[in-house]
């Protein structure tokens, strides 16, 4: 028994074929116009920008570095993020902190977002939560514009208020003699 | 010590194992994988870390492998389960007071801590209660910090200042677990072969200062070749990646260095960064075709190589003087000698001596383990060759040869470790009074770029970007192989020698060429291993 | 069979400690005897009595002095003074009552050994009979008993004196070399053995105070005659240094074999009124400690406590009654064997530390759950992985005590308060440094 | 800058050659040392001591941080040292302590107080356990058989009238 099924006479017709689809249209079309003027309305469009998506948490939008209670990054420039990046857009120089309790950190981080394939694998290597994949993603640029972020955009753009907490901190870790 | 060997039995396989050599010898030297902290092969038995447990047969408990004289027929065992156990427990013990600071410590990814945790370790952690807290960051002395929460106290280092160094600036002093490596103060940890206890030190708890925070151990590959500090030859590996090198440490050389390396030698990548070198030919001065009016033209060193060896072949090197040091290999100087020597007719050809430091006994000097005066590493090898084209030449002669005139045009092979020529300004001055200079140079130097008259740059490979061979002082002959490219245009003299001659050089053969565009992250492409 | 004063017979004698007072009372009459003796035959007689180290170890002395090489080298015999086993009292007592017996069983001994250099290593703190030996030292010196050429016999031995600065690491043999040597007092890896390589690499024999004087009475006597007191095994007396909750703690020397609560209800004058034995640690605080049950009918050997899973170690008997609460015991031991822990290896020198550490939270009320087999745990898997044996002897109290006692310590953790002394305020308060 | 006293100094010259290697007498060198630098051990001393006996100044160092015998801070002119190991623990050598630094108005052990007199230490077992709970003052003979009550007098006595010291007992051993 052949699976092909050839076209039946009526097909030659067109019109039916093409009343049948608009059908389809129309029913939808007259169905969200009744239910929209009637208030309860269950058409899935969002009207962007006044209302937007709810992404999940687990999102994985723009690079975040995360601080420390007293605003200082958390990153301690280990190079593991840097390591286990697949497009290899994160590069990092470490440099000396003066405060010998923190010893090491980044002088200057950057993501070459136009090479980040916002796979998360540098959120995944991070020891210390220093590094997240935050919930926003619409960051439009020019081609003039840098799309090598660095510090300042990482960690302390204006959206992020100061910058987000990091669940690891220091200095309770050395006070509970971790 | 007779030489002949002993049966026994390592794992299983029947070995021959030298008289008298302990386990861990024998291990070693079959291959077999030991766990090991304070046993190292240049320094005494400790047997403190407790990691060498072997079972053998017939003994109720564990052995320690580095103390444990091999016996004839004796069957030895470290990989059964109660091996296994007593090094995954004596692991914990090092742990649980071990601070948790692997990103910040520059020791990640060659910690033999790490290295074993991953191989034998328990991974659930029970000790919860507080840590025995020590200072960090302790400054030990001009190249090397000390952090004493890391150290695992297996005296490596104070043996190594005890036995190697015999300098006895180091010591484990209190009691127990409040035991600390440290310094008496005022006197620090300041002698020549310092650094060698941040290499044997297994954990992270001496790091260079050098080395502090600028790279990551596994972004950095390796590469064997010979130190050029001094005329000793030490054999090294140097570490570097697309940025350029980052440090150097040394390699098991029985004849020559042992395990260890002065810490000059330390230095000796330095002025084969990027920032250090000079990258194109300059021609400048009148009258030589430099038309940009700037008074000088950057070319590329092939051209400048061959314009110079027409110009030296037509007046027949008349008045022609080749200026040599000890720093490059054997094979360029044959190259550069013998297009003098034959092409040339000219057997003007001066040895530039460096005394680093006091009068020439000072080459002589010695500081009784592994650095000497002579700060070259292939002094021998260019006495052979001058020897070998009979050439008897004095520096005097040089002198009164640019001042009578005779001598018009100097081509000056220049040292590529400037820092070891403290004359190299007044030798730039000296030998710029000839009418025309030639000088080719690894190194950038802001004198030669600021002399004025008719002086051309051409620019040189490093030890590392050509293979050769060095003669140290005692006639050894080691090769060094190319690993590495900084410069992508420069040349060796043996290159030079051949565009002098007027012949053409075949392009140079591939390799991960250093600085110049995008190199795929090694680190990830081999994601396997990692 | 009571107390036998067999060593101590004129202990109680004041001017026994001065040299006419100890020849008086049959003082330096063996020496001359043992010097026409043949030196092998010395170590025969020594054999013969079976004579056992009294330090600790209980390694027949004769053996020891046998593994000796004759290869020429010069010999050492150094006095095993340093004494810092916790409850261990008796060779103070010795050294400052009978200062001479010493000596003399020293120099007899150096004689069977062919040494010609002997050293007294007393420990730090033990000033009172170090001074009385410096002076007993002067007075034989003074008499010709040391030095050049002793009483004619043509042998000559120095003896001196050697103080220690507080490390009961230096109790144990190698590490009593060490801080001989002017180093820190950690021992050294065995092979090779003090007996072949010991003291600057030279052959050195190491023996307790106790085991010394012993050799006077065996060469008196002889053989046959010593082994009159003690079991097959184990014979001769011993001096037990006992202390803890007795009425009358001291020194008091029984012949090996004598039953243990006779010792402690004769000898010692029985427990304090209204109070009950609740356990003995028999040798020292380095040997498992019995239940009151177990001490029923243990005699003080070295076999029956071994079969009681314990040491008979320096003899050193502590009596611990009911109103002690063992975890608060057992806080303070650990936090001994912490701070005297020399550092070298890593099993001891972190797992001490992480012993006390659990003990000392428990203690404090801060027990967690599990703790009690954790505390078994490490203590089994420091032993027998570290140079010498402070390891061993720190990990067995904590595993006789958690299993014997386990009670109070899952009541502790529990309730995180003790069952023995409810609001026992500064328990356990050896505070970590 | 501590500078051994002259007669110090030849009683180390003395000491050197006494023993087989010179560095068996770093222990009684320490011990003549801190008694003239008033009982505690500082760096000067070391380094003194390493001029005089030409030993590295670190195996010394090594030598005085790991006997408990040295102290490495300033004490008190009285150093009482109460034992709590095992059997004084159980029969309150630690009540004992705890009752005597606060007579002498010391709130840490290692301390010295402010009348300069006194420091308290915890030590080991000194090997007295049948007169428990017992100290030792600097490196005097032991005080024996204490309880709480001769413990205070003891303090009171040491405060007003002072202890029969022979401290200089480094010269004798």
């Amino acid at each position: 028994m052949s699976l092909v099924q050839r076209p039946k006479p009526i097909a030659n017709w067109f019109l039916p074929g093409i009343l049948s689809g608009m059908g389809l249209t129309f029913s939808k079309l007259f169905w969200n116009l009744v239910t929209y003027v009637g208030g309860n309305r269950r058409i899935p469009t969002l009207n962007y920008p006044e209302e937007k998506y709810e992404y999940s948490p687990r999102f994985k939008g723009n690079h975040v570095l995360t601080v420390k209670k007293d605003g200082s990054l958390r990153c301690t420039a280990c190079m593991l993020c840097a390591t286990n990046c697949p497009a290899d857009c994160i590069t990092i120089v470490a440099a000396e902190h003066n405060d010998p309790t923190v010893e090491k950190y980044p002088i200057s981080y950057q993501i070459d977002v136009l090479r980040c394939v916002f796979c998360g694998f540098c959120e995944e290597a991070c020891p210390v939560d220093a590094i997240r994949m935050g919930p926003e993603w619409q960051t439009p640029g020019l081609n003039g514009a840098s799309f090598n972020y660095d510090i300042m955009q990482l960690a302390y753009r204006p959206q992020l208020k100061g910058g987000i907490a990091s669940v690891v901190d220091e200095k309770e870790r050395h006070e509970a003699g971790i | 010590m007779s030489t002949n060997t002993i049966p026994c039995t390592i794992n299983g396989k029947d070995v021959e194992v030298k008289e008298g050599s302990t386990i861990i010898e024998a291990m070693k030297a079959n291959g077999v994988e030991i766990a090991h902290y304070c046993w190292h092969p240049g320094l005494s038995v400790a047997g403190v870390c407790r990691m060498c447990m072997v079972e053998i047969e017939g003994n109720p408990r564990l052995q320690i492998a580095c103390n444990t004289q091999v016996v004839k027929g004796m069957k030895i065992n470290n990989t059964s389960d109660k091996v296994k156990d007593a090094v995954k427990w004596t692991l914990d013990f090092h742990l649980i007071n071990h601070p948790l600071d692997c990103p910040i410590c520059d020791q990640a990814g060659e910690c033999g801590l790490q290295d074993q945790y991953m191989h034998y370790g328990k991974y659930e952690p029970e000790m919860a209660e507080a840590k025995v807290k020590k200072h960090k960051v302790v400054d030990l002395g001009p190249r090397v910090v000390l952090d004493s929460e890391r150290c695992i106290l297996c005296s490596r280092c104070v043996r190594f200042t005890d036995e190697v160094s015999k300098t006895n600036e180091l010591g484990i002093f209190n009691r127990g677990d409040r035991a600390d490596i440290s310094t008496f103060p005022g006197k620090p940890l300041d002698n020549n072969y310092s650094m060698n206890t941040v290499d044997i030190c297994p954990v992270g708890a001496l790091t260079s200062k050098d080395f502090r925070f600028r790279q990551r151990a596994w972004l950095l590959k390796e590469h064997q070749t010979v130190c050029t500090g001094c005329s000793t030859g030490c054999s090294t590996k140097v570490f570097f990646n697309k940025e350029g090198l980052f440090r150097v440490k040394p390699v098991y050389n029985e004849q020559v260095n042992g395990h260890w390396m002065c810490d000059i030698g330390r230095d000796v990548y330095k002025f084969v960064n990027k920032e250090a070198r000079l990258f194109d030919a300059k021609v400048s001065g009148k009258g030589t075709g430099a038309g940009n009016g700037l008074g000088a033209e950057w070319i590329l060193p092939k051209r400048a190589a061959l314009k110079v060896g027409e110009t030296l072949r037509a007046n027949k090197g008349k008045g022609v003087a080749l200026v040599l040091t000890g720093q490059h290999t054997v094979e360029e100087y044959d190259a550069l000698l013998g297009f003098f020597k034959n092409d040339l007719g000219s057997d003007r050809v001066f040895h530039w001596v460096n005394t680093v430091g006091g009068g020439p006994e000072s080459l002589e000097a010695f500081d009784g383990l592994l650095l000497r005066g002579d700060r070259n590493p292939n002094t021998a090898g260019l006495k052979e060759s001058l020897q070998k084209f009979g050439i008897k030449t004095q520096w005097k002669e040089l002198l009164e040869g640019l001042a009578s005139g005779a001598i018009t045009t100097v081509v000056v092979a220049g040292p590529e470790n400037q820092t070891f020529f403290p004359d190299f300004k007044a030798k730039v001055v000296e030998l710029s009074k000839a009418p025309r200079l030639i000088w080719l140079t690894a190194g950038k130097n802001l004198d030669l770029d600021n002399l004025t008259g008719d002086v051309t740059l051409i620019p040189l490979k490093s030890y590392l970007e050509k293979s050769g061979t060095f003669v140290n002082h005692a006639g050894l002959r080691q090769k060094i192989a190319k690993g590495l490219t900084i410069v992508p245009n420069a040349l060796s003299l043996t290159e030079v020698a051949e565009l002098f001659a007027g012949r053409e050089i075949e392009a140079a053969e591939s390799c991960s060429s250093i600085g110049v565009g995008r190199v795929q992250n090694e680190a990830t492409t081999v994601r396997g291993s990692l | 069979m009571a107390e036998v004063k067999y060593l101590s017979e004129h202990y109680d004698k004041k001017e026994y400690r001065s040299l006419e007072g100890y020849k008086k009372h049959g003082g330096y009459e063996q020496l001359p005897k043992a010097l026409k003796m043949e030196a092998a035959k010395i170590i025969d007689e020594v054999k013969a009595a079976g004579l056992r180290g009294r330090g600790g170890a209980g390694f027949p002395c004769g053996m020891k002095w046998g593994f000796l090489p004759n290869n020429g080298e010069p010999r050492y015999l150094l006095c095993n003074a340093d004494e810092s086993e916790p409850g261990t009292f008796k060779d103070r007592v010795m050294m400052e009552r009978a200062p001479h017996q010493l000596i003399e069983g020293m120099l007899i001994a150096a004689f069977a050994v062919k040494s010609h250099k002997a050293y007294i290593y007393i420990r730090g703190e033990y000033t009172g009979p170090a001074m009385i030996l410096k002076q007993a030292l002067a007075e034989a010196k003074a008499a010709g008993y040391i030095g050049k050429n002793i009483l004619g016999s043509g042998f000559d031995c120095d003896i001196d004196l050697f103080i220690g600065a507080g490390a009961y690491i230096c109790g144990e043999e190698t590490g009593l070399i060490s801080s001989l040597e002017g180093y820190k007092g950690q021992p050294k890896l065995k092979p090779p053995f003090p007996a072949v390589q010991g003291y600057l690499r030279k052959p050195t024999i190491v023996n307790n105070v106790e085991t010394l004087a012993s050799v006077v009475n065996i060469i008196r006597d002889g053989a046959q005659a010593y082994r009159k007191y003690g079991t097959e095994k184990s014979p001769g007396t011993k001096l037990f240094s006992i202390s803890g909750n007795v009425n009358k703690p001291g020194t008091y020397e029984v012949p090996l074999g004598y039953k243990l609560m006779d010792l402690i209800n004769n000898e010692c004058g029985g427990m304090k009124p209204g109070r009950s034995l609740k356990a003995v640690i028999p040798g020292g605080s380095s040997a498992p400690v019995l239940t009151a049950k177990e001490c029923e009918n243990a005699s003080m050997d070295y076999e029956c406590i071994a079969s009681l899973g314990s040491m008979l170690g320096s003899g050193a008997v502590i009596v611990i009654d009911d109103s002690n609460c063992m975890v608060d015991v057992l806080s303070t031991i650990s936090h001994f064997y912490h701070h005297e822990s020399c550092g070298q290896c890593t099993p001891c020198r972190e797992g001490t530390g992480w012993v006390e550490k659990i003990i000392h939270s428990i203690v404090h009320g801060h027990g967690k759950a599990g703790d009690v087999d954790l505390l078994i745990k490490v203590a089994d898997n420091m032993k027998g992985r570290t140079i010498c044996a402070l390891a061993d002897a720190a990990a067995l109290p904590v595993t006789s005590f958690v299993t014997k006692f386990r009670g109070e310590f899952e009541y502790f953790v529990a309730n995180r308060k003790s069952m023995v002394k409810p609001n026992g305020a500064n328990l356990g308060d050896a505070h970590v440094h | 800058m501590f500078k051994l006293s002259a007669e110090g100094l030849n009683y180390v010259q003395s000491e050197l050659t006494r023993y087989e290697t010179k560095q068996s007498a770093i222990i009684r060198c320490l011990y003549r040392a801190q008694d003239e630098n008033g009982g505690w051990v500082s760096n000067d001393v070391i380094n003194a001591l390493s001029e005089a006996m030409a030993i590295p100044a670190p195996q010394i160092e090594e030598v005085a941080t790991f006997y408990t015998m040295f102290n490495r801070k300033p004490v008190g002119k009285y150093h009482i040292q109460v034992c709590c190991t095992l059997t004084c623990g159980m029969m309150g050598g630690r009540e004992l302590l705890a009752l005597m630094m606060k007579e002498a108005g010391v709130k840490e052990m290692g301390e010295v107080s402010k009348d300069g007199l006194f420091t308290f230490s915890k030590v080991e077992c000194l090997g007295s356990c049948d007169t428990a709970p017992m100290l030792q003052i600097n490196r005097e003979p032991y005080t024996e058989n204490l309880t709480f009550e001769k413990g205070l007098k003891l303090v009171q006595d040491l405060r007003t009238k002072g202890g029969k010291l022979e401290s200089q007992i480094s010269k004798e051993l």
